[in-house]
């Protein structure tokens, strides 16, 4: 009964969705003054970054992703709190056995690699796809096969934190630089540079390699904590 | 050279269909996670492919964290199948 | 993990460095003078920070003749693939699905565990095999058609060409 | 041909996209395990994100990304940026969200030793 | 058509028709081993020559698809010997068509002696 | 004509797998279908020419969020209860 | 001039990304940086708010790039009271939080000052930003460090009010992506001002629906009727001191956001009716809710809930009157209600299983807690020499000025329901018997003392002086009226 009262409730909202949806219309342009095209024209003209939506993610609207990495940093204190125990069991393994040698020594070649393309991809955020977000996850990502991999292997938390905090203080401080440089916060005080060359943009790349260390340690954090989440009842 | 992609195309997409039916019939995990890393690679392909299509040469990078990235999903399930989590 | 010495850090160290600027200039395909840079540096500071990890090979890695032999492997390993690949094939469009499947069991020579690693995944990628487990220096390999379940005999069959070329290498 | 194909294509893809989301929020509102629930919001959130994309695309239009590859080409028109701007956030921050809601779950079950919702007395609704 | 699109586009065909026997295979093959093997091999090389077309076909892209390649090359058959043993170790036994099972099935020696060793603890 | 077919492929592709994700008792299996609809998506992404959004969701959706649904599993049980 | 609004978000995020590192190098900083930073923008927003009243609003903009383009903050005398509330309130939490639980580790007095920081910024972030994505943001801020906070005691039942919680947060930003996706779609644009300048272009029905929508999404955080379960439970679960920060922050930062899409960017007829009726029937239900509640603090929630309500009724008359009673309701709902928690969780602490039938006899162990929350109660009820009563005052003649007499005993009659609930309380503390209980009643912390009997000083100071509000209130609600100037303000901004 109550299944069947969702799905009507859920088909009506559908309905609703789609002939509004679909009434916009795909793959046409919708409206004439957007602010679309401005982005578009200043990010070469006034910032020589290649990539638009890196310009829109970190000088455009650079306060939301000043929100965002805020929310992730959050999300890994409420997760800290939430699955709050005394530390007392501190010789606790992430995995309980290594995996076998295959896998241990393939991890340990590819680890250095994933590491690389992770900072490949958030050095070149502002030339090519990508940026500090996936830049960041990527390493985590790394640190996640290596924990996996290895028995024994450790991340020490005092370190991640110290990271962390300095990354974000780094892209606050940047915004407030700009304050005090420029006129507004997180405004651009840095010469432009060259389209397409690795420096340019200004502040835009400094602020995604902050991004990146910062993601990266926070979500290195998340995967050590939730893999040291050893649930009482299932041993 | 068009018709070539295109071939190409739809036998990836064969491939992909094929593998879905092993990852809803397949009577275990382990099946089910050949069946997603087998999606993954070729995947993997058909990023690349597209990425000719669309001539964009920036596009590649995707089919190169997707190349890395999967495999660290099937360990993490193959992990987990063996108890060492 | 063991105490290394110094100059084993710093044998580790080059090898990193240089193995993984090889990874930047391929990402980058460019050597602009800006991405060589950043490559460097980025690249130092990862291979600095991997040191006690980054066990792949000696610097003898280097030398003329070993990189003669890998280059050597390499065409040993295509010519398998290409064999593994077309015999999949045959298996897989044959309506009676020509499979008699089992594992074995053999010893190798080698000595490290990332020679070990390189020979268990040219096995997986070769005809009909896929390494299942290495215990120690025993490998156990799944066949899809066992003709033989002698250990050495598995051995000559499987795993020979590859390993007389990877003890060179390491 | 193509024009008919790209007119179905319309509804297509913001239909899959709605319907994926449905299917989610369908998953998070049916579902009595308290990790079907989280699953199902994840994938509404992929729905979800599908839709913005979706809206931002243009017919023959590029990625805007000003490479030099692209400089030299004669396709000029590109697509909307700005949603995908506001997609990439929104993704890191369902992440965030998801592995909130998966610690909480977490949690839930060291209290109740059960994930059913009809057996957690305050989640029954 | 050039002599590199030539290379390319048969590289293309060779690498899609590897890319769905591999699906082909996955679907058919009776149990998991062996549906590891078809699915790793060919499609490991399948994506291999896939790529390498296109890097055949878009010679400035060689050296992108390289490393992709190196890389699909480096990781595939790590997984599925990952998962073909954590397979092994769920007690998901190799289908034996033909032989004694004890004789064609050498790893269960091994997995017998660690369940003995539990057992005495 | 292929961009079509193809991006009506991976469509179905992800309806599928998200309906397989939600309906499926086995919670392990559903999380293997989410990879699924993240990797359809991924691509579906690309053909929709947002390249910084499908390598997003690449890298988050392949790894981490199998990873973290992995130990909730881990943590709790595996099957969904009878309802 | 002593700064700019955007340190209203950046301080407290400089502060929360410095927090970890200055654990490490003494304990106690954690607990009193975040009270220096709340400190710091409560004397910022004080002058800001001095400012403004004189010279008009500050519109900051970020990264330099003019509003349509970048996103910009708005202080204006509306949008500078609400945070400065907000932030003095803040205040006074994190005094009373101060060694709440004297037994509190390191680690979770670290996260709990951070989650609360963090929630008073998103919640001033949503008030004070000028673009609906980044609105957008500043909501998942505050609901992520609420999520965080309802689950911070473990060991109760917290988990489940917070994956309630979280449930509805989640589906509540799905709608809020789907509205804000139409209106871009439509207009290209996202900053408030413009889109304000330019919705008459926009197609009628894709105005109601993404209307709906962002109602429906914000709804939830601000406890409108059909979306409200989540409160009592997370009123009741969270920590005492916290439950007055959902009260007096989150709620209100969400109704703001409610109004400023009503009042500002959209002009569809027949709002504000719809905000009359769900305001009306919100009250209702909520107080009908109350009286039958057991527990003290799921009672106060749904009180609670019953005020946003009469809020959204005051809101809904359009009037300017009616929106300065509004604010007035608003100020006074956030002290009166704050006292309310912070006294009435000592009065849980005591009791058990948290009933109102287990406060027997309080009165004469806790005297001044138990009086406080007396005159919270008096106050909140809206008698005489208190400041609940001009607010509720000017809501009724707000409602005489429209002629909607109905409206009138309908509030009134739900002040006669509030009088009950409120009564039997403070009947169990004074009149009732005391029971022979053993237990040590636990005293109230010298600093929640004093935040107590600030709050009750305001509150009478209010009630007997209610000129030293009402002058910034006239302002406030004279610049949520006047949307043109809005509009100007912000696009007229040129760097």
């Amino acid at each position: 009964m109550k299944k069947i009262l969702i799905i009507l409730l859920l088909a009506g909202l559908g309905f609703y969705i789609a002939t509004t949806y679909t009434g916009i219309g795909f793959g046409e342009p919708h409206f004439k003054h957007g602010v679309k095209d401005t982005y578009l024209k200043q990010t070469v003209q006034s910032l020589h970054v290649a990539n638009t939506v890196t310009a829109i993610v970190v000088n455009f609207r650079g306060f939301d992703t000043l929100g965002e990495v805020t929310v992730l940093f959050l999300a890994v204190t409420a997760l800290g709190s939430i699955l709050y125990k005394k530390r007392h069991e501190v010789g606790v393994r992430s995995v309980l056995f290594s995996s076998s040698s295959i896998v241990t020594a393939g991890s340990k070649l590819l680890f250095p690699a994933i590491i690389l393309l992770g900072a490949y991809v958030f050095i070149h955020g502002h030339l090519t796809p990508g940026g500090g977000f996936q830049g960041g996850v990527i390493i985590a990502t790394g640190f996640l096969l290596m924990l996996l991999a290895y028995r024994n292997y450790s991340v020490s938390h005092i370190i991640l934190s110290i990271v962390e905090s300095i990354a974000g203080i780094t892209f606050a401080g940047i915004g407030l630089l700009g304050l005090i440089y420029g006129e507004t916060f997180l405004q651009n005080f840095l010469p432009v540079g060259v389209l397409n060359n690795v420096f340019s943009g200004g502040i835009i790349p400094i602020i995604y390699i902050a991004v990146g260390f910062k993601v990266a340690a926070e979500l290195t954090g998340v995967i050590y904590t939730i893999l040291h989440e050893k649930g009482e009842s299932n041993g | 050279m068009t018709t070539i992609i295109y071939i190409a195309l739809i036998l990836m997409a064969f491939g992909m269909l094929l593998s879905f039916i092993r990852f809803v019939k397949g009577p275990n995990t382990a099946d089910r996670t050949v069946a997603l890393d087998t999606l993954t690679t070729i995947g993997t392909a058909a990023l690349v492919l597209l990425g000719y299509m669309f001539h964009r040469y920036i596009y590649v990078d995707v089919a190169l964290i997707y190349a890395v990235l999967g495999f660290i999903g099937v360990i993490v399930i193959a992990r987990y199948l063996e108890g060492a989590l | 993990m063991k105490q290394l010495t110094l100059k084993e850090k710093a044998e580790r160290f080059i090898i990193n460095w240089v193995f993984l600027m090889l990874v930047w200039l391929m990402f980058t395909k460019t050597f602009f003078w800006q991405e060589v840079v950043v490559g460097a540096v980025t690249t130092m500071l990862i291979s600095l920070a991997s040191v006690p990890l980054f066990t792949c090979c000696t610097i003898k890695i280097f030398s003329p003749v070993r990189i003669f032999w890998i280059f050597y492997y390499f065409w040993v390993f295509l010519a398998a693939l290409i064999m593994a690949n077309f015999d999949v094939a045959r298996r897989v469009l044959t309506p009676s699905l020509p499979i008699n499947p089992g594992i074995v069991k053999f010893k190798t020579k080698l000595k490290t565990p990332f020679a070990k690693m390189v020979l268990a995944n040219s096995i997986t990628l070769t005809p009909g095999t896929l390494s299942v487990d290495i215990i120690g220096d025993t490998f156990y390999i799944h066949w899809i058609d066992v003709k033989t379940t002698d250990p050495d005999k598995a051995f000559k069959d499987i795993a020979e060409p590859f390993e007389k070329v990877l003890l060179k290498i390491f | 041909m193509d024009n008919a194909l790209f007119d179905l294509l319309d509804y297509a893809v913001y239909g899959t996209a709605i319907l994926v989301m449905l299917i989610g929020i369908y998953g998070a509102l049916a579902k009595k395990s308290l990790l079907k629930i989280v699953i199902g919001l994840s994938v509404s959130d992929s729905g979800l994100n599908m839709l913005i994309v979706a809206i931002g695309y243009l017919k023959g239009g590029t990625a805007p990304i000003f490479s030099p590859g692209y400089l030299d080409g004669t396709n000029k028109l590109m697509v909307d940026p700005v949603p995908q701007a506001l997609v990439l956030t929104a993704i890191v921050i369902g992440f965030g969200v998801t592995a909130v809601a998966l610690a909480l779950v977490i949690r839930l079950y060291r209290h109740h030793g059960t994930l059913n919702i009809d057996e957690i007395k305050n989640l029954k609704w | 058509m050039s002599a590199m699109e030539i290379i390319g586009a048969i590289l293309l065909l060779i690498g899609s028709a590897f890319l769905f026997l591999g699906g082909l295979g996955i679907y058919r093959m009776p149990d998991t081993y062996n549906r590891l093997q078809a699915g790793t091999k060919a499609t490991t090389l399948g994506a291999m020559s896939l790529i390498l077309g296109v890097g055949f076909l878009e010679p400035s892209w060689m050296i992108k698809t390289l490393i992709i390649i190196i890389f699909i090359a480096y990781s595939n058959p790590i997984s599925s010997h990952a998962l073909a043993r954590a397979n092994y170790k769920r007690k998901h036994f190799p289908l034996i068509l033909h032989g004694d099972v004890k004789e064609m099935d050498a790893y269960r020696e091994v997995t017998e002696k660690e369940e003995n060793k539990e057992e005495k603890k | 004509m292929i961009y079509f077919i193809l991006i009506l492929f991976l469509m179905i592709l992800m309806i599928a797998a998200a309906i397989y994700s939600v309906y499926q008792k086995d919670l392990m299996y559903a999380t293997i279908g989410t990879g699924i609809v993240s990797l359809a998506l991924s691509i579906l992404f690309y053909l929709l020419q947002a390249p910084d959004v499908a390598l997003t969701e690449a890298a988050i959706g392949a790894a981490l969020t199998t990873i973290i649904f992995v130990i909730a599993i881990r943590n709790t049980i595996r099957y969904e209860g009878d309802d | 001039m002593v700064g700019t609004p955007v340190l209203f978000i950046a301080i407290p995020l400089l502060a929360a990304f410095l927090i970890p590192l200055l654990g490490m190098i003494w304990k106690e900083l954690v607990r009193i940086v975040p009270g220096l930073v709340l400190i710091y923008l409560l004397i910022l927003a004080v002058n800001l708010l001095d400012h403004v009243m004189v010279h008009g609003p500050i519109i900051e903009i970020i990264a330099g790039w003019a509003p349509p383009i970048g996103i910009n903050l708005v202080f204006s005398a509306f949008s500078g009271f609400l945070v400065t509330i907000m932030i003095f309130l803040g205040l006074l939490i994190w005094l009373y939080s101060y060694r709440f639980k004297k037994n509190v580790g390191y680690e979770p007095a670290k996260k709990y000052f951070l989650l609360l920081m963090m929630l008073i910024t998103g919640s001033v972030g949503i008030v004070l930003t000028g673009d609906i994505f980044n609105m957008f943001v500043f909501i998942e801020i505050t609901g992520i460090s609420a999520y965080g906070l309802t689950a911070f005691y473990t060991g109760r039942d917290s988990a489940e009010a917070s994956f309630k919680y979280l449930m509805l947060g989640s589906i509540a930003s799905t709608f809020l992506l789907l509205a804000i996706m139409i209106i871009y779609s439509q207009l290209g644009t996202l900053n408030m001002a413009d889109i304000a300048n330019r919705i008459h272009t926009m197609n009628p029905t894709y105005k109601i629906i993404s209307l709906i929508f962002f109602i429906t999404a914000l709804g939830i955080e601000a406890e409108i009727f059909p979306l409200n379960g989540w409160a009592p439970d997370a009123y009741s679960e969270a920590p005492g001191p916290v439950g007055a920060a959902f009260a007096g922050i989150v709620v209100k930062a969400s109704v703001y956001a409610i109004i400023r899409y009503i009042f500002t960017i959209f002009d569809v007829d027949g709002a504000f009716n719809f905000l009359i009726i769900i305001g009306m029937l919100t009250l209702i239900i909520a107080e009908m809710a109350a009286i039958r509640q057991e527990k003290l603090k799921r009672m106060l929630a749904y009180s609670s809930i019953g005020q946003m309500g009469l809020v959204l009724v005051a809101f809904g008359f359009g009037t300017e009157e009616g929106v300065y009673a509004a604010l007035f309701l608003m100020l006074n709902h956030a002290i009166i209600k704050s006292l309310l928690f912070f006294s009435g969780s000592y009065l849980v602490y005591n009791s058990k299983d948290k009933l109102i039938a287990e406060m027997n006899g309080l009165g004469k162990k806790l005297p001044i807690t138990s009086f406080l929350f007396a005159l919270g109660a008096f106050a909140i009820i809206g008698l005489p020499p208190f400041a609940g009563f001009w607010s509720k005052l000017s809501v009724l003649t707000a409602a005489a000025d429209k002629n909607m007499i109905f409206i009138m005993s309908l509030i009134l009659f739900v002040s006669l329901i509030e009088l009950v609930y409120y009564l039997r309380v403070v009947n169990r503390l004074y009149n009732s018997k005391e029971k022979a209980s053993s237990i040590e009643v636990k005293k109230p912390t010298a600093n929640a003392l004093i935040t107590m009997l600030v709050l009750g000083g305001l509150i009478l100071l209010i009630g007997f002086y209610p000129d030293v509000v009402t002058g910034v209130l006239h302002k406030a609600s004279a610049a949520l009226m006047d949307k043109s100037q809005y509009i100007h303000n912000v696009l007229s901004i040129n760097q």
